[in-house]
């Protein structure tokens, strides 16, 4: 479904990503690793086309999309949830669920995928008047990733969705990605909470020093020593 | 340090300006005395606008209080310039000290109209408290004296200006490199951050807005000596967009940028003397093309052109490590 | 428990009639590392800021070293050798690495306006001396490489171990730590209990450490508090809370499964 | 060698503003000033030397005006000066003009300061505030006017007329009934009519622009206040004044001074609204441009008197020697004594009634 | 009791004034966060260009109108496009600036154009000029449209944000223009359609209130300062705080002018806003931009 071929990416002068290559295979959950630094978001946010990369090509479904703006790759059903929860703070939860949705325009869908939101994180159905900028840190998180759902993506980049989320949130959250996939959504997953990772994902690969250093099955990546030495440095 | 290194090239400016009375004739020097009044103004605008970040369009209203101020006890009592001007200067320091207090509750653009909302009052009270500020009819200040030295009005004003720009110059690039510099940034770019490493709010926006007070005194003072004329006009929301204009011109957040910004706009305005008729539509068109082709002001083209133009909020030391330009490496290091 | 550093007494904060803590009480004994833990929205990060002094509580009072700090500004309290980190990253964007760092101490130099702008010797020294600690700092959590970078240029989680390192710079006595551990990549995380030991054992500062990583909780701390929904539902050591079954079910819930072994 | 001066040209510097909102008493004037040039030049120029004007702007700021003469002085090197839109820039510059002993003929400021004391080579041919606020005064006094009140702009302009005013009331040992203001943008003048109303004032001395001044007047209208309403040579042409208030019969007890004779309709000025709708196309002749056009006139005649040798004494002499010189423009002649550089004397009063003409009622001439 | 009708009436026609300039303020700052300091300029050279149409060329009011509200619409894109849209990740008082230089621009135009033409130039009225008595209250025809035309537009406007997405995606993309982005918002779109509309607003206004004042190119500036200083009490992001600050403003400085003197009426307002701005501040009616720690 996605392809990543040689892509290269740098800001001004500090080259991040040098040669890329790897694959998302449509309906499958891909997890994507790597060090601090090393250039994950830089990855998925050349996808989601809000950094220009310099080189190389990105095939969505076999069509190219580098260099086409964010909005257009939305519109493709490439989403993002992007690090950092960056919600709209003086909006309120409804308003920044609904305007997920902002490409769509299938009204009567989009309550019913209100809902199901609101079901998958119960929290927010609480606080759905309040402005997003007063919620605790892992409420934001969930308004992030509901939002994203919102915009009914086929392909969702996720840049660290457990950060912040207590645990029993994150096996939920767990659950409906695997309950998304299982529908046919594609995800690419990028991850430091290496059980959900492994929890998900069905192939991982590892990113380091701007180029793809390792690629696998997610299943036996805790067991890999190999793998653990080089990316955990233990 | 390259041949274009800050040092040099501020040295060289120096020179320029200490011999420049010599063979510039009456109108040239007038501007030269101009961009010197404006470098100090430009100088206190951006430590309050560019290192403190807050936007502030009081200054104006504070260049006027130190003109009037300097101006008026000289008429009103007979003092001295040299005893008038300090403390017209410290009146300003008084205003800014006293409109920090709003600043600590508003932020961005409501602080911005309540100074404009301040400017605006200043304005009022210079044109209708006629019994003492004359009102809009402005007022003759006495002609400075610098006997028993033997040397002109004119000349000693230009050497006075630049003494007090080196000076101030120096304190100024002194202290945003301290610890006092660091703090000022730290409130600009995140309030709760700072406090919360033992930054106090209101004694930080009160020293900065104290700051850009002094100097817009200090520069108001050397004004109304320069004109020997003091009125409203010279304070209006013209002088606001062009002090604004200067620090943006020049590169928020450094102390040099500003002395660049101030020479550049004073020299714009004459140099526009040229377009008779369509004077307006160039500035308009200049400020833009400046603030589009060098949004970091000139300091930041400077910064990115010559090597050893950074301006660190620190006193850079001779050992400095090059900053590195590969970055994937951070994956092996470790906490 | 007399001798707690920091104790919370019966804290009370609302928002809109919602009471988001409820009688919060606290003691954190010198030298100890304090898990606290508990769902999203319990309360953990308000608690937080009504220590620091950025909310005032509504009730309760909070006491550091046996003095009262409710109603001082966040920077007098933050003079007073409190420290802490934000739940998202607080650089200050307009400055380098370094420069974040030597902010870090502020508050534990002196030079005032006249010998900074004159540029005295004393104030040279102690500026020199805080550079030299703002690299050693660097040097310890291994970014030296960074010194010169704008803290704008950074990934987020270089960004959140500059910021814990701001924090640590200035030797404050007690340290509170809003999920640390949050984008931090695993080789990190895989050391940063050592790294919160060392800090307790070799700095002498007492931690509080609200974290959602439930193994760092585990490992580090002495005791743990769980807040749930503004009250405090368990406290006690890590093996106590573990097996709390309020806490289970309020909190950790099921341990995740690796796919392979789910499907 | 004299500066500014060559075998065949002659160069006069003006400053004014040709930005802002002061533009109408610096650019337009220095219009009037270049149709004038044009027509010596066409005809000979003055001994053989043609007219170059060279044109400075000073924003109406004080410090601009300073940089604006100084240029003209030392770096443009000009022979001579028509200039001074805003009371207060030219004010300002007068020190530096007095100490160049330039010769310099003030086309627009009113302000007493700048004529008062007299500078010796600062001439001005513009009604001189002091002048026109008594005249305004007695003018209200001789029409049988017992409650008199005023309405002021509190800017340069403004107060430069309003002090002198205000003098005037008292040496005739009354006061203004009622002292109100307005505001140069004002849109709205409903508060201070019905403060003078209420005050029943009989006549308005009328010190404003005409955009507050039309404000002022439909207002009045509208809440039923007739008083006489005297305005001032800022609103000289009161057929433009007339659409400005746009509310017909508002304007019925409206009289005005003018520093000019004519206003821009009058056939007797027809070669001059042509000369400049040739030269500045799109524009309407105003009384502004004839602001320009009659110093430029006294400037020319000046020159002419000098001489072929020219030096800046020699057209100072000149100057001081004018007396009941005629212009095509102001409304008497023009005097110049070495005691006394206020040399256009002769406010004209004119008036229009709704439906008419614009009359001009007579000139009186002040002392 | 009379006296007191009239400020209220004078202080509300001239507040629906200050209300509109104020609409197209907020219209703006609502997407952008900031102010468009070349606001009165768009004002004032729409007035112009309805003048042109109105008063040289013949063409009736209603379309004149219309081509100033199309014509502000243009200015606004353009005003975008060359003074916000390359310089949105700057500092905010840079693209103050940068907007203060278009200001300038317009101005400068609008002297070449129609700076020779007369001082003031006068815009016929559209409605009988004779005043007519409404309850022994007297008050001119074009006030009264000129209070109805501000109200249809205020209801216009508030329809259209209420009806359609526009105006919470406006919001989104001035709270965090990353987030519009990735939620596929095209924001340069929202950005111009805001710039646009505050224009046009701008260009509806200058249309209706010509003929109540005089157009003359340094017109906008002062309507401008009351505008953004009304936008400012309402709380910036509001537009019924909008028309509340206006006609706020409207009505202190014609009590100020009233019952104090007439030269307090400049000044009021601001001394007032000042007051306002320690108590609130944010506005009567605006929200803090907030984000937790
Ligand atoms: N200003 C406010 N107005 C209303 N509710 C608020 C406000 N601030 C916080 N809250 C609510 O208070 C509750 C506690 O928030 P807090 O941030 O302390 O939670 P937390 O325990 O830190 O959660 P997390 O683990 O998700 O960070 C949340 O439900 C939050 O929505
Ligand atoms: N705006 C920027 N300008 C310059 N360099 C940048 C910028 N943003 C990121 N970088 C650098 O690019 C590299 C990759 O950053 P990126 O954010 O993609 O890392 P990441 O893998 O997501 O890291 P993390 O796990 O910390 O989120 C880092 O070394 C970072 O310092
Ligand atoms: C009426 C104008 C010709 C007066 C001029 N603006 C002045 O300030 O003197
Ligand atoms: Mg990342
Ligand atoms: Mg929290």
């Amino acid at each position: 479904m996605l392809a990543i071929q040689h892509l290269k990416v740098s800001y001004g002068i500090t080259q991040v990503l040098r040669d890329v290559t790897f694959e998302v295979p449509a309906g499958k959950i891909v997890a994507l690793l790597g060090g601090n630094g090393s250039g994950k978001t830089t990855m998925l946010n050349t996808l989601s086309g809000v950094v220009r990369c310099s080189g190389g090509s990105i095939l969505f479904e076999g069509k190219e999309c580098a260099g086409l703006s964010a909005d257009n790759m939305v519109r493709r059903g490439i989403v993002q949830v992007p690090q950092g929860r960056e919600v709209w703070p003086s909006m309120s939860v409804q308003d920044n669920l609904e305007l997920g949705a902002a490409t769509r325009r299938d009204w009567g869908a989009m309550r019913a995928d209100l809902d199901e939101v609101y079901a998958m994180f119960p929290k927010l159905a609480a606080v759905r008047k309040r402005r997003a900028g007063s919620l605790s840190g892992g409420e934001q998180q969930m308004v992030a990733i509901g939002r994203a759902l919102m915009a009914r993506p086929r392909c969702l980049l996720m840049d660290e969705p457990s950060a912040g989320l207590a645990p029993t949130i994150v096996g939920d959250m767990v659950d409906t990605i695997l309950a998304l996939n299982r529908r046919g959504l594609t995800i690419l997953l990028v991850e430091q909470n290496i059980g959900v990772a492994a929890a998900v994902a069905e192939s991982a690969h590892i990113l380091q020093g701007g180029e793809i250093t390792f690629s696998g099955p997610a299943a036996g990546l805790v067991d890999n020593d190999e793998v653990l030495r080089s990316y955990l440095g233990r | 340090m390259a041949l274009f290194g800050r040092r040099n090239v501020l040295v060289a400016m120096l020179l320029f300006a200490a011999v420049a009375p010599t063979f510039l004739n009456a109108y040239y020097l007038f501007v030269a005395n101009t961009i010197l009044i404006y470098v100090l103004l430009a100088i206190g605008l951006n430590i309050l606008v560019g290192y403190a970040g807050q936007l502030a369009f009081a200054n104006a209203a504070m260049f006027g209080i130190g003109a009037y101020g300097t101006g008026l006890l000289q008429v009103h009592f007979g003092w001295p310039f040299w005893l008038a001007f300090p403390l017209g200067a410290l009146i300003a320091t008084m205003v800014g000290l006293a409109i920090s207090l709003p600043a600590l509750r508003l932020s961005g653009l409501y602080l911005a109209l309540s100074t404009l909302a301040f400017a605006q009052f200043t304005q009022w009270v210079f044109l209708n408290w006629e019994p003492v500020t004359f009102g809009a009819g402005g007022f003759k200040t006495p002609p400075i004296s610098f006997a028993p030295l033997p040397i002109s009005k004119t000349l000693g004003l230009y050497y006075l200006s630049l003494i007090l720009v080196m000076v101030l110059f120096a304190l100024a690039q002194n202290l945003v490199r301290s610890r006092i510099g660091r703090a000022f940034v730290a409130v600009r770019d995140g309030e709760i951050a700072a406090e919360s490493l033992g930054v106090d709010l209101l004694r930080y926006k009160a020293l900065a807005f104290g700051i850009s007070g002094f100097y817009a005194g200090i520069a108001g003072g050397l004004y109304s000596a320069m004109l020997n004329f003091v009125s409203p006009e010279g304070f209006d929301l013209f002088q606001m967009v062009i002090h604004k204009a200067m620090i943006i011109v020049g590169g928020l957040g450094s102390i040099v940028g500003s002395v660049l910004g101030a020479g550049t706009l004073v020299f714009v305005l004459e140099a526009l003397r040229k377009v008779k008729g369509v004077q307006e539509i160039a500035f308009g068109a200049i400020l833009v093309g400046f603030i589009l082709f060098m949004p970091g002001g000139i300091i930041g083209y400077l910064k990115e052109k010559v090597r050893g133009w950074e301006e660190p909020l620190h006193r850079a030391r001779a050992s400095r490590r090059p900053p590195v330009a590969a970055t994937s490496e951070s994956s092996e290091v470790r906490p | 428990m007399n001798e707690a550093l920091l104790s919370v007494r019966g804290v009370s904060v609302s928002f809109g009639g919602v009471k988001v803590l409820d009688g919060i009480d606290l003691d954190v004994k010198p030298g100890e590392i304090r898990g606290l833990i508990g769902p999203n929205g319990a309360g953990k990060t308000t608690m937080l800021n009504v220590i620091c002094g950025i909310h005032p509580p509504h009730q309760g009072d909070v006491l550091l070293d046996g003095v009262s700090i409710v109603g001082r500004k966040p920077s007098a309290i933050a003079r007073l050798g409190l420290g802490r980190t934000f739940q998202t990253s607080q650089l200050f964007r307009g400055m380098t690495v370094l420069e974040n760092l030597m902010t870090g101490l502020h508050h534990r130099t002196t030079a005032g306006f006249v010998a900074a702008s004159l540029n005295l010797r004393r104030y040279r020294e102690e500026e020199e001396a805080a550079e030299e600690a703002a690299r050693q700092a660097l040097e310890f959590i291994g970014m030296s490489a960074f010194a010169d970078r704008p803290a704008s240029a950074l990934s987020f989680g270089q960004q959140r171990v500059i910021e814990i390192a701001r924090t640590l710079i200035s030797d404050p006595k007690v340290v509170l730590l809003d999920e640390p551990a949050v984008g931090l990549s695993l080789n990190r995380l895989a050391e940063f209990d050592t790294l919160l030991r060392r800090i307790r054992d070799e700095k002498g500062v007492t931690l509080i450490l609200i974290e959602h990583v439930i193994r760092l909780v585990m490992d580090v701390c002495d005791q743990v508090t769980v807040l749930s929904s503004g009250r405090r539902i368990a406290e006690g050591t890590p093996d106590a809370v573990r097996n709390d079954p309020g806490v289970i079910e309020a909190y950790l819930g099921k341990e995740l499964r690796a796919r392979h072994s789910a499907s | 060698q004299v500066p500014g001066v060559t075998a065949d040209t002659i160069k006069i510097g003006s400053f004014g503003a040709l930005t802002g909102p002061g533009y109408l008493y610096g650019k337009l004037p220095m219009n009037g000033i270049e149709v004038v040039f044009d027509q010596v030049n066409a005809a000979g120029g003055i001994n053989g030397r043609k007219l170059e004007l060279v044109r400075e702007d000073d924003r109406c700021d004080p410090a601009a005006a300073i940089g604006a003469v100084k240029k003209l002085i030392h770096e443009d090197k000009v022979f001579a000066i028509i200039g001074g839109g805003c009371s207060n820039a030219t004010v300002a510059a007068r020190e530096t003009l007095a100490e160049a002993r330039i010769p310099v003929i003030i086309m627009a400021s009113v302000h007493d300061g700048i004529t008062t004391p007299v500078a010796p080579t600062i001439f001005s041919t513009a009604l001189t505030s002091s002048l026109e606020s008594a005249a305004m005064l007695q003018f209200a006094l001789d029409q049988g006017a017992k409650r008199i009140a005023v309405i002021s702009m509190r800017d340069a302009w403004g107060r430069s007329r309003y002090t002198p005013l205000i003098e005037a009331f008292q040496k005739k040992g009354i006061k203004p009934v009622l002292d109100e203001e307005m505001a140069p943008d004002a849109n709205d003048a409903t508060a201070q009519v019905l403060r003078l109303k209420g005050a029943n004032a009989d006549a308005v001395l009328v010190v404003l622009y005409p955009k507050p001044a039309a404000i002022f007047m439909r207002d009045a209208q509208k809440l039923g206040f007739k008083p006489l309403a005297v305005g001032q040579s800022g609103i000289a042409d009161p057929a433009a004044f007339e659409d400005q208030v746009g509310s017909p019969g508002a304007t019925a007890s409206f009289r005005t001074i003018s520093m000019v004779r004519y206003t821009p309709e009058d056939p007797a000025v027809d070669k001059w609204r042509k000369a400049i709708e040739a030269k500045f196309p799109g524009d309407r002749l105003s009384v502004f441009n004839l602001f320009g056009i009659g110093s430029a006139q006294v400037m020319v005649e000046g020159l002419k008197r000098a001489g072929p040798d020219l030096t800046r004494e020699k057209l100072v002499a000149a100057l001081n020697g004018l007396k009941d010189f005629e212009t095509d423009v102001y409304p008497g002649g023009i005097t110049c004594v070495e005691t006394d550089h206020r040399c256009n004397k002769n406010p004209a009063w004119i008036a229009k009634e709704p439906g008419k003409p614009v009359r001009v009622l007579g000139v009186t001439k002040v002392e | 009791m009379e006296l007191l009708v009239y400020l209220l009436l004078s202080g509300l026609t001239t507040g629906s004034l200050y209300a509109l300039i104020a609409l197209g303020i907020v219209v703006v700052n609502k997407a952008t966060a900031v102010i468009n300091f070349a606001h009165g300029e768009l004002f004032m050279f729409s007035g112009f260009v309805a003048w042109m149409l109105h008063v040289q060329m013949g063409v009736p009011y209603l379309p004149s109108l219309l081509a100033a509200v199309a014509f502000g619409f243009l200015l606004g894109a353009a005003t975008d496009l060359i003074a916000f849209r390359p310089l949105k990740n700057a500092n905010i008082i840079s693209l103050v600036l940068a907007t203060i230089g278009i200001a300038f621009m317009l101005r400068g135009t609008a002297r070449v154009i129609w700076g020779g033409k007369g001082d003031y130039l006068p815009f016929p009225p559209i409605t009988s000029p004779e005043p007519i008595m409404i309850g022994g209250i007297m008050v001119i025809p074009q006030q009264l449209a000129v209070l109805a035309g501000s109200i249809v537009i205020m209801v216009a406007f508030a329809a259209f944000f209420r009806l359609t997405r526009a105006g919470k995606m406006m919001q989104a993309t001035a709270d965090n223009a990353k987030a519009a982005t990735l939620a596929g918002i095209r924001i340069d779109r929202i950005y111009m359609l805001s710039f646009g509309t505050g224009a046009a607003i701008a260009g509806a206004a200058a249309a209706l209130m010509a003929p109540l004042t005089l157009l003359y190119p340094d017109m906008g500036f002062s309507f401008f300062i009351k505008g953004f200083a009304a936008a400012v009490l309402g709380g910036l992001t509001s537009l019924p705080g909008a028309v509340l600050g206006g006609i706020s403003i409207g009505i202190i400085e014609s009590l100020a002018g009233g019952y104090l003197h007439s030269s307090f009426i400049e000044v009021s307002a601001f001394i007032v806003i000042m007051f306002v701005l320690v108590v609130r501040p944010t506005g009567l009616l605006g929200s803090t931009r907030f984000r937790r720690v």
